[in-house]
């Protein structure tokens, strides 16, 4: 009866570890503190915890080409697993190589249209760019200038304006003066920021929308002493976002669980790599993958309310 | 009424330069100048720094469009639009500034513009380099085609820009003191292909400071006066010292000068030994001027060069004042008293974007300081008095250094080092390109120098110059000092003799069966 | 008049001040605001910190692309001392400053002494430093001390105390390029670097001593950002070399050497500011800025150089010339 | 032989082969497969295409850094078309070459003509055309069609085109730039420009051809990694500009101009390139890549130096001259 079944399963597993089975991860901007600290931890925890050998790999700056040439050099080498951050649409092709190439392949953040990976984690940026669109109409209640910040060119922001755009679209009052690219640099972000604030004096509200519009519109908000004047909303939940919301220079964030995408993706390539859940005679003749297609990890949302919970 | 005078001449024009001016922001470098040369002959053109040598010859070569003016070439009016197109015309320049590329083969500069190439345009480097062996054949250039231009001494650069010019077998052929940075010997080989081009009827533009050689090679000498042109001479019917009355419209006397040496031990060198020279040993008296002369490349800039620090010496010793010197670089030299001034004066000696004053004063910032901070009215004044003193051409010191005449840039090198003033001081070719009147001048100042005590060593390819001004003679052959020669009783022949290999004295026999 | 319009740090002032009245004209209520103006001032102190190291360093003839991850590596390393290890402010700034100034005598040392190409040592620096910085201060150091803080968050006057910083040390290097001894070297290295060798001038010694400056002002320039932002990231600073450099050269100087004044690297980060925040104002935005941006580069010096053309030669024959092939 | 160990392409291929030697000692079944060397020339394929025509600027004195936006957006366009216009390849392809010309023709044109210095130009150039392709392409074009696809995505003797492409390029121009009369003029620029002048070449048309030949291999380049992936990244080509100047200089050339082969650009790809495969193979990854990868550069650079002291010095005393200040 079942138990038994969970122990075989259990006694499955820890035999089937041998030593250089190694999962590999590949990110662009491997760097980039909020992949270190959210993806990359909790991957690595994972890890630890199997007892299992974990690789982060990927260029260390904004450069897709790049990771997927990371990627097409790793396939030639056979891994257990390829977890891959869905930096663009345009790695799908590298995705289907691995894939074919019999390796168990898992995205997260993003899904890639037209990849065949067995298994995708993330979250809607689409329904991001909603979310805080819906906040911002809130904290403006329904009328005001709002800006855009964030990179251009990047297909998961581009979804995200679109759900902006929708979520405001139910209040004629909300006009987008604007989108501007802060190319994921603090610096740049502030300095758009306090133009706009400069330059703008009816201006209501800002969206950031990449890991560095917050700090940036936070600090050129708290040089110009706008706070709670001018409404922030922003995506993640790293520290220097969490002081902002703390002291009430930005309204609303909207974050990823992250540490989800990466540990249930590791866990999705174990499982695969070991049949645990083997649903036909042989998966792969049958054709079956026997993990999640598609996981919705769902998203956070903080403001003074909750911003207490976060702070460490 | 030109046909007239033509058959009058019984020869033809070749090209005629008819009532050209050319002014630049500043100054009038040419006021109407009216002259002309035969087919296969050789035209001299005098005048000091600054009078319009230059400017004239680049406005044949289609460097300068003129104001004025218009050049007829076989009796027709032509406009020069560019040096491209002036080399289709079959005029080519040896110009008074380096244009060779450094990074570049000898054989590759020598054809900068017409390497034997196939229908593909690919180059033919073996014809190439036939062709360039045999040109250097024809100026006794014992180089490698395929030697960076880069590595040779500037003598040999210049015979190499002679060969460029040469290599487009042109029809009118301009010479802007090509003689200045040679020695006799090279300058004899020039003269004698310039003597085979005449006959195949080539026009020859020759430009000199050097009185002797132009009367010895020109056909007829062309006199220029600040700009303004002062008439033409058959050299029979003229003197040396008439066309230099016309060009500095003052009584010059040959200077005889009188040794100031003191017999007090200034400067020794022990066994020297560096790139391009071994065994160099001598020494200098308080007050004396102590020339090296030698051939193109027989390594006296070398010995300078370490002298100073500014390459490394491999073995050997040298002291001052009987105390020996450790030099590592130029600035150690220059505090204990040694100056050098450099033969190659635009890669250097000279800031060649920067005013005449910022030129002065580079050494000596200090001079124009107070607590070290710089006033600029100080360091006009010190200019002032430099160019003043060396009577430098410029409209101010506030002038540019690359717009003056190659002379006055000349004595702009030797104004920062009289103002530096060291206890030893070399210069290399310190009258390269320096007008009659002007060398007199530094003549002088040389003089004046070692009188009031300074040490002078006077690396020199002018033997004249060498016979005027210096006490002794040490004579350099191979990056060795071939022998010692003491003015009063040498002659050029004899330093030749020495220079060249055809005498050697027992030591350098030692020397170099070792 | 001729001549003052000659150099580049007059005619792009003028420039600067044609475009600013134009802009306080059409946007009287918007642009000439005391907000506004200390606000796009603020905004450029710290770039404007960094193009005078540069400045200095082109006119001696190189350059330094290591300068904003030094930036990043400077605020990082003193964030960590304050935070971490709970030191007082100033030790804290020595410190990261003298680690930039270690990493400025490594760039000048490899280049000047073992004659290594600057592009490759800096962009190489550039690197290294980058991961250390992100190695220090991981994800963001935040909650910066107060008394750390107002180093770059105090007003005087009712302007923020980088701009005050900004014109101090450009005011103070001005001085010394313009009238020191030792500074004023640095154009003879950059006019002709063997004559300047022959002239006695220690050229290995001053190019490490500009490079070594460099790092520290950039040094100080990631201070003053982190004291600003009251956290230090490990990314900030990036692509700022390229933006430094422009400026310095559309400030005057010229990647040959020997060109340029203190002032102008001003200047040119002044130009790019205003020129940005009037295209905010102008309600330029999206892809439309970098192309507005690089138009308006390229027009600025296209016309300085159109008005310097060599004497004697009308505006018609220039640009006639321009267009014959 | 000392003779030939002066020249930076032997140098620099004897320390390749010597550190592939050790890769492969090291790891004996992963590094010399068939797989990671092909691979391992695909990936730097686009990369030392452009290198090559940044060798020919190189030479001549200038350099583009708009490069790696041309790379986007020349293979955007080219997705344009075939996307949204349904164009067949071949003309979409011309048609993207030619725009990338243009470009090349502007650059050109506005650095050698109008005198605009290249670090300005290029640079203002870099923010306008990565403007356009963000226009053109959005966050990239996926789904290219296959008969598209073919050109970057088909085999040879089981090496995938891009990789012969690159070699043609590179022994295509490695010929020319040493042998053909017209290409050889570039050392003259880049040696001594008023020489060349004075000698009577026709600098600036030769210039703006340079330009024009690097856009067009950029563009090229850009069309070939849109094949390669079947698709156009909005992001594609940033920071390559550095990238590919660095491996050029590696390669022998300076940014004086007057030195370097092509080949030379080929190697200096190819060593970064080796470096960074052996790195992912060692699964250095996160900070230390960039660390690692800098200080290689630098000890490469060094020893090259080293090696080539002035004749007559001992390795001894040169590393004493080194050390004594
Ligand atoms: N490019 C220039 N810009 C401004 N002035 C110039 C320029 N070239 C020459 N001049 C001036 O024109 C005058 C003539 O110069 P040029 O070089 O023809 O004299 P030169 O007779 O060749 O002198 P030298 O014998 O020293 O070579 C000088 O006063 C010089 O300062
Ligand atoms: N025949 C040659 N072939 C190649 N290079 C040569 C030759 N002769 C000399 N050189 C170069 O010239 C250098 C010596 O020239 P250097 O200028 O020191 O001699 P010099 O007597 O000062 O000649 P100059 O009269 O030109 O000043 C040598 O080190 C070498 O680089
Ligand atoms: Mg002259
Ligand atoms: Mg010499």
């Amino acid at each position: 009866d079942r138990n038994r079944i969970v122990e075989k399963e259990a006694r499955q597993e820890e035999s089937a570890v041998n030593p250089d089975e190694e999962y590999i991860m590949v990110t662009t901007a491997v760097n980039f503190p909020m992949y270190v600290n959210h993806d990359q931890a909790a991957f690595k925890r994972w890890g630890k915890r199997r007892g299992i050998k974990t690789s982060i790999l990927g260029p260390s700056d904004w450069d897709v080409a790049a990771q997927i040439a990371v990627i097409e050099q790793i396939i030639s080498t056979k891994p257990a697993g390829l977890l891959i951050n869905g930096t663009d649409p345009g790695i799908a092709q590298v995705i289907n190589k691995a894939v074919d190439a019999g390796i168990p392949t898992v995205v997260y953040d993003s899904d890639i249209p037209g990849g065949k990976h067995h298994a995708f984690l993330g979250t809607d940026w689409y329904e991001i760019g909603k979310l805080q669109g819906e906040a911002m109409a809130k904290l403006l209640n329904g009328k005001g200038k709002v800006a855009y910040l964030g990179i251009l060119g990047m297909t998961n922001m581009e979804q995200g304006f679109k759900g902006l755009q929708d979520a405001f679209a139910k209040y004629p009052g909300i006009q987008i003066i604007g989108r501007y690219d802060d190319k994921a640099n603090v610096e740049e972000a502030a300095h758009i920021t306090s133009d706009l604030l400069g330059t703008h004096p009816d201006l209501a509200g800002i969206c950031g929308f990449d890991a560095m519009s917050g700090p940036g519109i936070g600090l050129a908000i708290r040089e110009a002493n706008k706070a709670g004047k001018v409404k922030v909303t922003a995506v993640d939940w790293e520290p220097e976002h969490l002081q902002l919301v703390k002291d009430g220079i930005i309204q609303h964030l909207v974050g990823q669980k992250r540490e989800l995408f990466t540990w249930y993706g590791a866990q999705f390539l174990f499982d695969m790599r070991h049949t645990v859940n083997s649903l036909s005679i042989d998966d792969i003749q049958a054709g079956v993958v026997a993990v999640p297609r598609k996981v919705d990890t769902g998203l956070i949302e903080i403001n003074q309310s909750n911003v207490a919970q976060f702070l460490k | 009424m030109r046909e007239e005078k033509n058959k009058r001449e019984g020869r033809k024009i070749k090209i005629g330069i008819e009532g050209i001016s050319k002014a630049f922001p500043g100054v009038k470098a040419l006021s109407d100048v009216n002259l002309d040369i035969y087919e296969g002959e050789v035209h001299a053109l005098c005048g000091e720094n600054g009078a319009g040598k230059s400017t004239l010859m680049k406005i044949l070569t289609g460097n300068y469009l003129p104001d004025q003016g218009r050049i007829l070439l076989n009796d027709k009016p032509v406009v020069i639009r560019n040096q491209a197109h002036a080399q289709e015309l079959g005029i080519s320049i040896v110009y008074q500034e380096r244009s060779l590329s450094g990074n570049l083969t000898v054989a590759e500069n020598i054809f900068t513009n017409q390497q034997p190439h196939n229908k593909w345009g690919f180059i033919n480097k073996k014809k190439l380099w036939e062709q360039t062996r045999l040109l250097l054949q024809t100026l006794d250039l014992a180089i490698e085609p395929n030697v960076k231009v880069a590595d040779l001494s500037s003598g040999l650069q210049q015979m190499i820009e002679i060969a460029k010019a040469l290599s487009r077998n042109p029809g009118i052929l301009i010479l802007d003191e090509p003689t200045a940075s040679i020695t006799e010997s090279e300058t004899m080989v020039l003269f004698k292909v310039i003597r085979e081009l005449q006959k195949k009827g080539t026009s020859v533009f020759y430009i000199s400071h050097r009185m002797e050689e132009i009367f010895q090679i020109a056909d007829r000498i062309s006199v220029l006066k600040d700009g303004c042109y002062q008439g033409t001479f058959t050299k029979q019917d003229t003197s040396i010292d008439e066309i230099i009355r016309l060009m500095v419209r003052r009584e010059l006397k040959q200077a005889r000068f009188l040794s100031q040496a003191k017999d007090e031990v200034v400067f020794e060198a022990r066994e020297l030994t560096g790139k391009g020279f071994s065994d160099v040993s001598f020494q200098v008296f308080r007050g004396e001027i102590l020339a090296f002369a030698g051939l193109v490349g027989a390594g006296r800039t070398e010995v300078a060069r370490a002298i100073f620090g500014a390459d490394p010496a491999f073995f050997g010793s040298i002291s001052m004042n009987g105390k020996d010197l450790k030099i590592g670089n130029p600035s150690q030299a220059i505090r204990a008293g040694i100056g050098y001034l450099p033969e190659e004066r635009k890669e250097q000696g000279l800031f060649m974007n920067m005013s005449i004053e910022s030129n002065i004063i580079a050494g000596t910032l200090d001079a124009a300081a107070v607590r070290s901070w710089i006033h600029n009215s100080k360091i006009s004044k010190i200019a002032q008095i430099y160019t003043n003193k060396l009577g430098i051409k410029s409209s101010t010191v506030k002038q540019k250094v690359n717009e003056l005449s190659g002379g006055n840039q000349q004595k702009v090198v030797l104004a920062k080092w009289l103002l530096l003033n060291p206890s030893l001081l070399i210069v290399d070719e310190p009258t390269h390109g320096v007008d009659v009147g002007a060398k007199m001048e530094i003549y002088h100042i040389l003089h004046e120098l070692a009188k009031a005590g300074t040490t002078i060593i006077l690396i020199s390819s002018e033997l004249p110059e060498i016979l005027t001004l210096s006490d002794r003679i040490l004579v350099m052959r191979n990056g060795r000092i071939a022998t010692e020669l003491n003015k009063r009783e040498t002659t050029e022949q004899e330093i030749l003799a020495y220079a060249s290999g055809i005498y050697q004295n027992t030591k350098t026999e030692k020397l170099l069966t070792n | 008049m001729k001549r003052l319009l000659r150099d580049r740090e007059v005619s792009l002032s003028l420039s600067i001040v044609a475009i600013c009245i134009v802009a306080s004209v059409t946007w009287p209520n918007i642009f000439p605001t005391f907000d506004n103006i200390s606000q796009l001032l603020l905004n450029l102190s710290i770039d404007s910190i960094v193009a005078v190291g540069m400045m200095i360093l082109l006119i001696s003839g190189s350059f330094d692309l290591s300068v904003g991850s030094v930036v990043a590596f400077c605020g990082g390393l003193t964030a960590y001392l304050l935070y971490y290890q709970g030191m007082f402010p100033l030790p804290a700034i020595l410190i990261g400053l003298a680690a930039a100034g270690l990493v400025g005598l490594l760039n000048g040392y490899l280049v000047a002494k073992a004659g290594i190409n600057p592009m490759i040592q800096t962009l190489a620096m550039m690197g290294i430093i980058r991961g250390a910085a992100l190695m220090i201060s991981g994800s963001g150091i935040q909650n910066l001390p107060p008394d750390f803080n107002v180093f770059g968050q105090s007003k005087f006057l009712a302007i923020q105390s980088p701009v005050w910083i900004m014109f101090v040390v450009v005011l103070i290097f001005h001085l010394l390029v313009s009238r020191n001894i030792m500074f004023r070297k640095y154009y003879y290295i950059g006019g002709n670097e063997k004559a300047a060798v022959l002239s006695g001038i220690n050229v290995k010694k001053l190019k490490i001593i500009a490079f070594v400056l460099t790092s520290l002002l950039a040094g100080l320039a990631g201070i003053l950002l982190a004291s600003r932002l009251g956290a230090a990231l490990g990314t900030s600073g990036r692509g700022m070399e390229l933006r430094v450099i422009t400026a310095v050269i559309l400030g005057g100087a010229s990647l040959s050497g020997g060109e340029g004044k203190v002032v102008g690297a001003l200047l040119g980060t002044v130009f790019i500011g205003v020129v940005s925040n009037i295209m905010i104002i102008a309600r330029v935005s999206g892809y439309w800025q970098d192309i507005v941006l690089g138009i308006i580069l390229i027009a600025a010096v296209g016309m300085d150089i159109a008005f310097n053309r060599p004497a004697g030669i009308s505006l018609k024959t220039y640009l006639r010339n321009l267009t014959i092939s």
